[in-house]
């Protein structure tokens, strides 16, 4: 059945990395903050796809199609909970780059370094 | 900075925004029936704020968003799924009292797929609509006071 | 009583959660309800440690198991437990202690420290979510609410290290601190996605069953150890740490110390509990004994050579996890061969945690009078505080001699455990540590002698406020207590803590488990 | 020097991650599900909720709620903390 092997779990990594490179290299604060949601999305992703089962439906009987195969409710909820941990990081990450911006009159990491002296 | 867009987009707004909210209420009322619940059909709420914001800018602040307020919401609303979680401390923290029960919210639902009672799950209706108000208060609250500190910005 | 002190992990957890949502409230009813309202709850969750690990004691070495939402760990017939449980033994136990003496004095310290100043229901506010996060993350069972815990500590303590927004340094530092914490929080999160996929489960005693050391659970736990280790401020990224430290307001400050402690616990707790034997813990020691050594070293150096006095003490708070990583890195390398002195390395290691809280605590709030006293941080701007500021200079100079490991104060007594067991091991180890102590002794005569002694070279200098003196002296007490009977505090409450690392895992596991 | 040791490292990290992907088990069949299947079956009689996922976020897993709640708490009150006014003689 699993024609796909594994490449779901490699994407989603594929993803993290794309953030970490984001974050490591990356000038711009803004752009840094990007880096960290892309890793958080790709670490959300990841936990998404380890719940599914072939073929299977969501795991709410209101209306459910007549099937007995579900997907796994756990990861669900985990990545539920992290999409609103990923959101408070991210928004208190933007407002520091508010006050920094406010304090240099840039977001230019090496340009705060001289600034700063 | 202006503060304000254009009459389109201001009237769209006043449409959509009673929509939105409607949706956002339906999402965490029936949270325990449908997909959704407190923290999606919040974030839908506040997303009608976001809309609201963006539309008319810092004139939305006026009367209908005000801060304070909104911040004693979440507060209010972080306190009652704390108070709810401490409902169940006869048998242990966050046991559901209300669920099986047969009171009013405590029905019993059939196995299987079905089309759900509204009135079932024990304290989860509540707890959704507290989590809903509480991620609402909040993500406005945010929206907000980053609106009013990078409009200093422009000032200064 | 014991229906209170069977709910005392969760009531520790949910009360200061309480004082953090109601704080904004009661703050609306004016500054002194506020202040009334926080001592208050800050002394109630005080009497709940004491009565968890009085029980936990009492009961002998089996951990309290508390079930969120239900009775019993495992419903019949299953082998996964569903719920979420809270597990408390000797370790676990002694890090609430640990986390509600720095609360207290934190409370304390802040009541006189924040009054007229801008957002003080927004300090108290975020210093209770510290500490509910530090008391949920040393509590818990389960490996997903590790994880939120960690991710509440993480928020909470960057609010409070950007507390100070008109400081510009302040805001990059929180900006920086947010990036790592959160990228460490993360790398834990891979892990317990990882861990779930393999075992379908997130209970740490289930886990710790299930694990075999497959690839993947290696993988795990490389990201585990390299998220916390970054979040506990061990070299190669213990940058965020004097930063952190230095920018954070002086209590919070503290509180983050303890904060860092509680990532540690969190190392140690996977290594000896969730893995165990089931990994090559030779290799993983011998990582953890190179990176504390390299923890030391740059601590201590870097130290030498600051003249802020907040970032010197935190350089000096960094090389003081590296004591605490050296002990238990020790430890671990001999798990498998289970000589004495691997027990007697945990049991230092453990000591030194409350130990370094202490003076370091006792440091921070020092220098949090000293430069509101003075108004400047720079070392060498101050000169004869002394005459003005006598208590602090006293009590400023217990807790610099005791972070030195000058003998009557506890710090000896806990570093000379250090030494000796890890002398066993290997000499070159124990005379690192001991020359890293010797510096930083000068480190912090040099200090002493630029801001106490010589003439008085500022004037009008502000009076302490008597409760900043209490909370001090409260650190201070504790300080000589644990210096003059360290046998009586290793005896009654480190023993526990360091038998539930060096041969706890199969009690762990069995409390939850059964069987 | 500093670049190129940040290039090694995210180059480590990477093939680190990459690794551990390709060791996961098959896409679409989880190894062990017995806590899931717990939950699927006895959501609506534990809970008597139809949305399993709603019962393991309120109830199973009501605790990891909890935290979340007060991750956004925090990062509310840390923003307004933020966004403040100060006064000038504090600084």
């Amino acid at each position: 059945m699993s024609a796909v092997g594994s490449l779901p779990f490699v994407v989603s990594m594929l993803l993290v990395i794309l953030g970490l490179y984001a974050l490591l290299f990356k000038r711009n604060l803004i752009k840094m903050v990007i880096g960290v949601s892309l890793i958080e999305t790709g670490v959300n992703l990841f936990l998404v796809t380890l719940g599914y089962r072939t073929a299977g439906v969501a795991p709410i009987y209101t209306y459910a199609p007549a099937t007995t195969v579900r997907v796994l409710p756990t990861p669900q909820a985990l990545t539920l909970t992290s999409i609103v941990i990923g959101l408070a990081t991210t928004a208190l990450l933007l407002s520091f780059a508010v006050l920094i911006y406010r304090h240099y009159g840039t977001l230019d990491v090496s340009k705060i370094k001289e600034l700063r002296g | 900075m202006k503060t304000e867009m254009s009459v389109i987009v201001r009237t769209i707004t006043r449409c959509v925004y009673p929509l939105i909210l409607v949706f956002g209420f339906y999402v965490i009322m029936h949270g325990h029936l449908t997909p959704g619940g407190g923290f999606q059909g919040g974030a839908v709420v506040a997303s009608a704020f976001a809309l609201f914001l963006v539309a008319f800018g810092t004139k939305a602040l006026k009367g209908r968003l005000n801060p304070h307020l909104l911040q004693s919401l979440e507060e209010i609303g972080a306190l009652a799924f704390l108070g709810l979680a401490f409902l169940g401390i006869g048998t242990a923290f966050f046991y559901n009292i209300l669920a099986g029960s047969g009171s009013v919210f405590g029905g019993a639902v059939p196995s299987g797929p079905n089309p759900g009672v509204l009135n079932s799950s024990g304290t989860l209706p509540f707890m959704n609509w507290a989590v809903g108000l509480k991620v609402m208060a909040g993500i406005a609250c945010i929206l907000v006071a980053m609106l009013v500190g990078s409009r200093k910005e422009a000032e200064e | 009583m014991t229906a209170l002190a069977n709910h005392a992990p969760v009531l520790l957890i949910a009360a200061p959660l309480f004082a953090a949502f109601a704080a904004p409230l009661v703050g609306k009813l004016g500054e002194r309800v506020r202040m009334a309202f926080t001592v208050a709850i800050m002394g109630i969750t005080g009497c709940l440690a004491g009565l968890l690990a009085a029980t936990l004691y009492a009961q002998g070495a089996a951990p309290i198991v508390y079930v969120l939402g239900g009775q019993i760990p495992l419903p019949s017939g299953l082998a996964v437990p569903i719920r979420i449980m809270l597990e408390v033994d000797g370790l676990s136990a002694f890090m609430v202690l640990l986390t509600a003496l720095v609360g207290i004095a934190a409370v304390c310290y802040n009541i006189s420290y924040r009054r007229g100043r801008s957002g003080g229901a927004f300090y108290d506010s975020l210093t209770f979510l510290l500490l509910a996060g530090v008391f949920g993350l040393v509590q818990t069972g389960d490996l997903f609410n590790f994880f939120v815990f960690l991710e509440v500590t993480s928020i909470a303590a960057c609010a409070l290290i950007g507390f100070r927004t008109w400081r510009n340094r302040s805001a990059e530092a929180a900006f920086k601190v947010m990036a790592l914490y959160t990228l460490s929080g993360l790398f834990v999160l891979l892990a317990v996605g990882l861990l779930y996929g393999q075992h379908g489960g997130l209970n740490i005693a289930y886990l710790a069953s299930s694990v075999r050391g497959a690839a993947i659970d290696r993988v795990a736990l490389a990201l585990l150890l390299t998220g916390l280790a970054m979040k506990a401020g061990a070299v190669p990224m213990h940058m965020w740490a004097p930063e952190a430290y230095g920018e954070a307001p002086a209590s919070a400050a503290m509180v983050l110390v303890a904060n860092s402690q509680a990532s540690l616990y969190g190392l140690f707790r996977v290594l000896f509990t969730l893995y165990g034997m089931s990994i090559g813990t030779t290799a993983i020691g011998w990582i953890l004994i190179v990176l504390a050594l390299a923890t030391i070293v740059v601590g201590v150096t870097m130290a030498l050579i600051q003249k802020d006095i907040k970032r010197l003490i935190a350089f000096g708070a960094v090389s003081q996890i590296g004591y605490m990583l050296l002990a238990v890195g020790v430890g671990f390398a001999v798990l498998a061969t289970r000589p004495a002195f691997g027990l007697t390395a945990i049991t230092g290691g453990i000591f030194h945690m409350v130990n370094d809280i202490a003076c370091i605590g006792l440091l921070f709030l020092g220098a949090g009078v000293i430069v509101r006293a003075s108004g400047t941080r720079d070392l060498n701007a101050m000169g004869g505080l002394a005459h003005d500021l006598r208590a602090t200079t006293v009590l400023f100079a217990i807790g610099a001699f005791a972070l030195a490991g000058v003998p009557p104060l506890n710090g000896f007594a806990s570093k000379l455990l250090i030494y000796e067991s890890t002398f066993q091991l290997s000499p070159v180890l124990a005379v690192i540590a001991v020359v890293g102590s010797i510096f930083l002794l000068a480190v912090f005569l040099r200090v002493f002698q630029a801001a106490f002694l010589g003439p008085r070279l500022l004037r009008g200098v502000t009076p302490v406020p008597v409760t900043m003196t209490i909370a001090m002296a409260f650190l201070a007490a504790v300080v000589i207590g644990f210096g003059l009977f360290p046998g009586f505090f290793i005896d009654k409450i480190v023993a526990p803590a360091a038998n539930a690392l060096w041969q706890g895992q199969s009690g762990y596991i069995a409390a939850v488990m059964g069987g | 020097m500093r670049r190129a040791l940040l290039t090694a490292a995210f180059l480590l990290v990477a093939a680190f991650l990459l690794f551990a992907a390709a060791e996961m088990r098959p896409f679409g069949e989880p190894a062990v599900s017995a806590m899931d299947d717990y939950f699927i079956d006895n959501a609506q009689i534990d809970v008597a909720a139809n949305n399993v996922v709603t019962a393991v976020v309120f109830d199973y897993r009501g605790f990891d709620t909890l935290g979340e709640a007060t991750v956004l708490f925090a990062a509310v009150v840390g923003i307004l903390a933020m966004f403040r006014r100060t006064r000038e003689d504090e600084r």
